[in-house]
């Protein structure tokens, strides 16, 4: 089992730098969304079909508003990166950052030891044992999700309204007037 | 070792996020950060052997308490991965945009996103 | 290549299969939502399970078939429907009677209900529902400003 | 206390209202964002002096476990929340006429309550990833309203801005889940309890991440580059928000609570937090100087006077805390003024180039004279509210015998207050310019915003007084002083 993520994390790895080196934005949007199952796949591996589900159905999305916003450019591509000696210092220190924190990753818990095996004191501990009694729900992480922390559920679905209401400021055609206009209903 | 190779997605995201001059590269290493980040949150639930965190009528409580696997970072992922979705809806639709304005995803033909 | 432009669709094939496809989707994402507290799923995935189906109609039957369905400046007041939803429903915990504050789930304190049952688990089912509800509208609004808004270089103003 | 969730509750059910209801009638959405704006300011000023502890969804801690997600309203967070509502609410009241430029006033104002609420949530929540999740609702609100005038100017700042604000939510969150699994809990008391001191080269990474994450979105000195781009690029109202609350709330109050209240505050972290300050103070004043646009060069200001807080807070003694949030709340008030200002010369004369102005005076005398009441305040000079923050920042460096922060502080000091000399005389005195013959004074409402945060920073002094000072500052320079007693106070132990 620990194999395998190993396997698909590096595979997402790989399609990550495929995504971002290629020449191709197509081919970059597709590969990343590779990266995007590829993390799904994990997901399932790592005992998380909640979590699967959502992501299998918003890489979808991703991709097609992704694939949306290349297909009008025409797939004009360049090569994209900074002049010559500040992309030198940029990775320079980038790779210094990683070996810094592969250095330090080990002093994290070994893989496979979660806190509800570790802490007693965890909270998650006590939404294993008594998740079904205090909710009713047996799937605990919709337990979690909707009761024990509903609160951040409510954060979550306001972000996503946040940023639709954004995205539909955004992007509406006219966007100045003069102060004594009325105003002009879209749509 | 699995630890290791998350980080190195997480910075292979923040390379294309500083470096790239593309605005859709950059969209997309902001993707690859995010998708680090929740399978990095995910495995630090993660049990040997572990099951689901969703009960069964078969199985003893006693068992699935020993048994299951963290569900807060289950929990957490889900919220970031609707947060991630939010974000890139957002950059994507500026992106449009500035290509409305500009003709191009070049950064270097932007004014002042260069640097 | 998907071909996006108004008015138009992909053959007949395409679209009669899509047609199949689209209530057993439909379904789906109605079975993800309503069964969230017992199996895997919930609010959101089933949120974004049904603004698939009509991402996938737009897709194979041109935009005005969609719009036909659910009209844009609905899907915005939907998102805000949902969203209020979700609120008072956090907000009548604060009802002493109820609980007294936000969030209780006070139909569970009253009646848990049976495991593994639909009728479980107080206000979680309904919470789902209110998040689908919001998700699917906000998605759709989003998936139809990104694909149907002009793109062309130049000056608009 | 069951008003604390109403903080959030109230504005965040008229964020999801309004656009429903205001589409179609831009005179409801007024109404209905300021008296939300001004209900908020109520009750904020109503639980000055209060404390409590509000566990959402009934779940009190379970022997010490904290199982549900708390909100803690102590010294600092009333601080903040009075900060916040007050300036919400200028900025509210200024939007009504100002924002008849732009068209969809509705999600405008949706956007400003949620940002509001992302803060409101921010400065409540006694949950680490609750506070990740409530900044990203402000940060996500604050990009769409800087891209809300859709020129190519502010999409550009927008995206820019949106791309760093990422990266150090990222960083955040990542540093967040180190933390999770260090500790087993998400809970900010809790955590700070488990942690216990004896820092693991792990914790110092998080520590890392954290500072890293909020000093980009403080914009302190190498993390910067959005802030002089964005802050001018907003509306009047949203760029006096940000530069006012946003960076400040999301920014240094959230840093200042991971790293005073639940990791403590070592010498480690205050030697790094003191560098960062000096270091934005005197690089933003330097920038600040050089530059010809007049909201850019509030923008670089806002670099500066950041430093001071952070210099202030880095101190980590009683008094240097306490004067760090003395200045913050007297430049949230004041630099919001001078922002409402630029954005009103803006609307009479439609430039923003000092170059292009001069003569403003008697054109416009209300804007002119709590201009000048605003860069006197933020230059220090006596008797108005900025000189004595700056003041007790200095006298705390010297008590805590870092002299050479203390010089640094004073000098940085003497050359705001001649930038600003050289930004008063560019746009306001002078001999007046012909295209500007018929700019004439704003209407009403921007007046009575300007009027009452002018108001605000002369007798805001007198908050130092002891009366006043022992209700308001020294209960929450107490809590971030305290440091780790934070978790024993919340968990009833």
């Amino acid at each position: 089992m620990l194999e395998l993520t190993g396997v698909l994390l590096l595979f997402m790895v790989m399609g990550a730098i495929i995504a971002i080196e290629t020449r191709d934005l197509l081919a970059s949007v597709i590969s990343v969304t590779a990266v995007g199952f590829g993390s799904v796949i994990a997901f399932f591996y790592l005992r998380a079909p909640d979590v699967a589900v959502v992501p299998i159905v918003v890489e979808v999305l991703v991709l097609v508003i992704l694939i949306r916003a290349t297909l009008r450019v025409g797939l004009k591509t360049f090569i994209g990166n900074r002049a010559f000696f500040g992309y030198l210092v940029t990775t320079a220190l980038l790779v210094v950052i990683f070996l810094a924190g592969v250095m330090v990753i080990d002093g994290l818990p070994a893989f496979g030891d979660p806190v509800v095996a570790r802490i007693a004191e965890a909270p998650s501990k006590v939404y294993i044992e008594r998740g079904l009694a205090d909710t009713g729900a047996t799937n605990i992480v919709t337990a979690v999700l909707l009761d024990y922390r509903a609160y951040d559920t409510l954060g979550e679905a306001t972000v996503l309204f946040t940023s639709i209401v954004g995205a539909v400021a955004i992007l509406r055609r006219k966007a100045r007037k003069k102060p004594s206009e009325p105003e002009a209903d879209e749509w | 070792m699995h630890y290791a190779l998350v980080l190195m997605l997480f910075m292979i995201g923040l390379y294309g996020v500083v470096v790239k001059r593309n605005l859709i590269k950059i969209i997309i290493s902001l993707v690859i950060m995010e998708t680090a980040i929740n399978v990095f949150i995910i495995m630090i639930g993660y049990r040997s052997d572990g099951m689901a965190p969703i009960m069964q009528q078969t199985m003893a409580p006693e068992v699935f308490v020993r048994t299951s696997v963290d569900p807060v970072p289950q929990a957490l992922v889900l919220t970031a991965i609707v947060i991630g979705l939010g974000v890139t809806a957002m950059t994507v639709s500026i992106a449009m945009r500035l290509y409305e304005r500009y003709g191009t995803y070049d950064v270097r033909e932007i004014r002042r996103l260069r640097g | 290549m998907v071909d996006i432009t108004p008015n138009r669709g992909m053959t007949p094939i395409v679209k009669t299969v899509a047609g199949w496809v689209r209530g057993i989707t439909f379904l789906f994402g109605l079975y993800i939502i309503l069964f969230g507290h017992i199996t895997p799923g919930g609010g959101f995935a089933g949120g974004v399970i049904l603004a698939l189906v009509y991402v996938l109609m737009t897709l194979c039957c041109g935009k005005q078939k969609a719009f036909e369905k659910l009209p844009l400046h609905w899907a915005a007041e939907l998102d805000s429907v949902g969203a209020i939803m979700f609120l008072i429903i956090a907000w009548l915990g604060m009802w002493s009677i109820l609980g007294g504050s936000f969030f209780t789930n006070y139909i569970a304190r009253w009646n848990p209900g049976l495991p593994y049952h639909i009728f479980s688990s107080g206000t979680i089912p309904l919470c789902n529902i209110a998040i689908a509800l919001k998700v699917a509208a906000s998605l759709f609004l989003i998936f139809m400003l990104l694909v149907t808004t002009k793109v062309v270089h130049g000056p608009n103003e | 206390m069951q008003i604390i969730p109403l903080f959030v509750a109230i504005p965040l059910g008229a964020a999801f209202f309004i656009p429903m209801v205001g589409r179609k009638n831009p005179r409801l959405s007024d109404t209905l964002a300021n008296l939300v704006t001004l209900a908020l300011l109520v009750m904020a000023i109503s639980v000055i002096g209060k404390n409590g502890v509000y566990w959402m969804g009934g779940w009190v801690p379970r022997l010490g476990i904290p199982v549900g997600i708390n909100l803690v309203l102590d010294g600092v967070s009333v601080f903040m929340l009075v900060t916040i509502t007050l300036i919400s609410f200028m900025a509210t009241l200024y939007s009504i006429q100002y924002m008849d430029k732009f068209t969809s006033k509705s999600r405008f104002y949706s956007l400003f309550l949620l940002m509001v609420t992302g803060m409101i949530g921010v400065s409540l929540t006694g949950d680490l990833f609750n506070l990740y999740v409530f900044l990203e609702i402000a940060s996500i609100a604050s990009y769409a309203l800087v891209a809300f005038g859709c020129q190519h100017e502010e999409l550009e700042a927008s995206f820019k801005y949106l791309v760093l604000g990422s990266v150090g939510s990222s960083l955040i969150l990542f540093a967040i889940a180190i933390m999770y699994s260090l500790t087993g809990t998400l809970n900010m008391a809790q955590m700070s309890m488990q942690l216990g001191g004896g820092f693991q080269p792990i914790h110092l990474f998080a520590i890392a991440l954290f500072i890293a994450g909020f000093g980009l979105k403080a914009a302190l000195i190498p993390f910067h580059a959005w802030l002089p781009d964005a802050h001018p690029s907003a509306p009047a109202p949203i760029s006096a928000m940000l530069s006012g609350l946003v960076i400040k709330t999301i920014g240094i109050y959230a840093m200042a609570r991971i790293l005073l209240n639940v990791i403590g505050l070592t010498p480690a972290i205050s030697t790094i937090l003191l560098v960062f300050g000096t270091v934005s103070m005197v690089i933003g004043v330097l920038l600040c100087m050089g530059q010809d646009d007049i909201k850019r060069f509030l923008a670089y200001s806002s670099i500066s006077q950041v430093g001071y807080i952070i210099l202030g807070l880095g101190l980590g003694t009683r008094l240097g805390i306490a004067a760090a949030l003395f200045h913050l709340l007297n430049h949230a008030v004041f630099k919001s003024l001078l922002f409402l200002n630029a954005g009103a010369v803006e609307y009479a004369t439609g430039t923003r180039d000092l170059n292009k102005m001069g003569g403003l005076r008697d054109k416009m005398p209300v804007t002119s004279a709590t201009s000048m009441i605003g860069s006197m305040s933020i230059a220090g000079v006596p008797p108005f509210a900025g000189f004595w923050s700056k003041l007790f920042i200095i006298v705390a460096c010297v008590q805590a015998e870092r002299y050479g922060y203390a010089t640094w502080a004073a000098g940085v000091s003497v050359l705001t207050l001649a930038a600003y000399m050289r930004l008063q005389r560019r746009t306001f005195f002078g001999e007046p310019k012909e295209a500007y013959a018929n700019a004439k004074e704003v209407p009403g409402f921007m007046q009575v915003s300007m009027l009452g945060l002018a108001a605000l920073t002369i007798f805001m002094g007198l908050l130092w007084i002891p009366q006043a000072r022992e209700v308001f500052l020294t209960p929450a320079a107490k809590v971030l002083q305290e440091g780790l007693n934070y978790a024993s106070g919340i968990l009833g132990m």
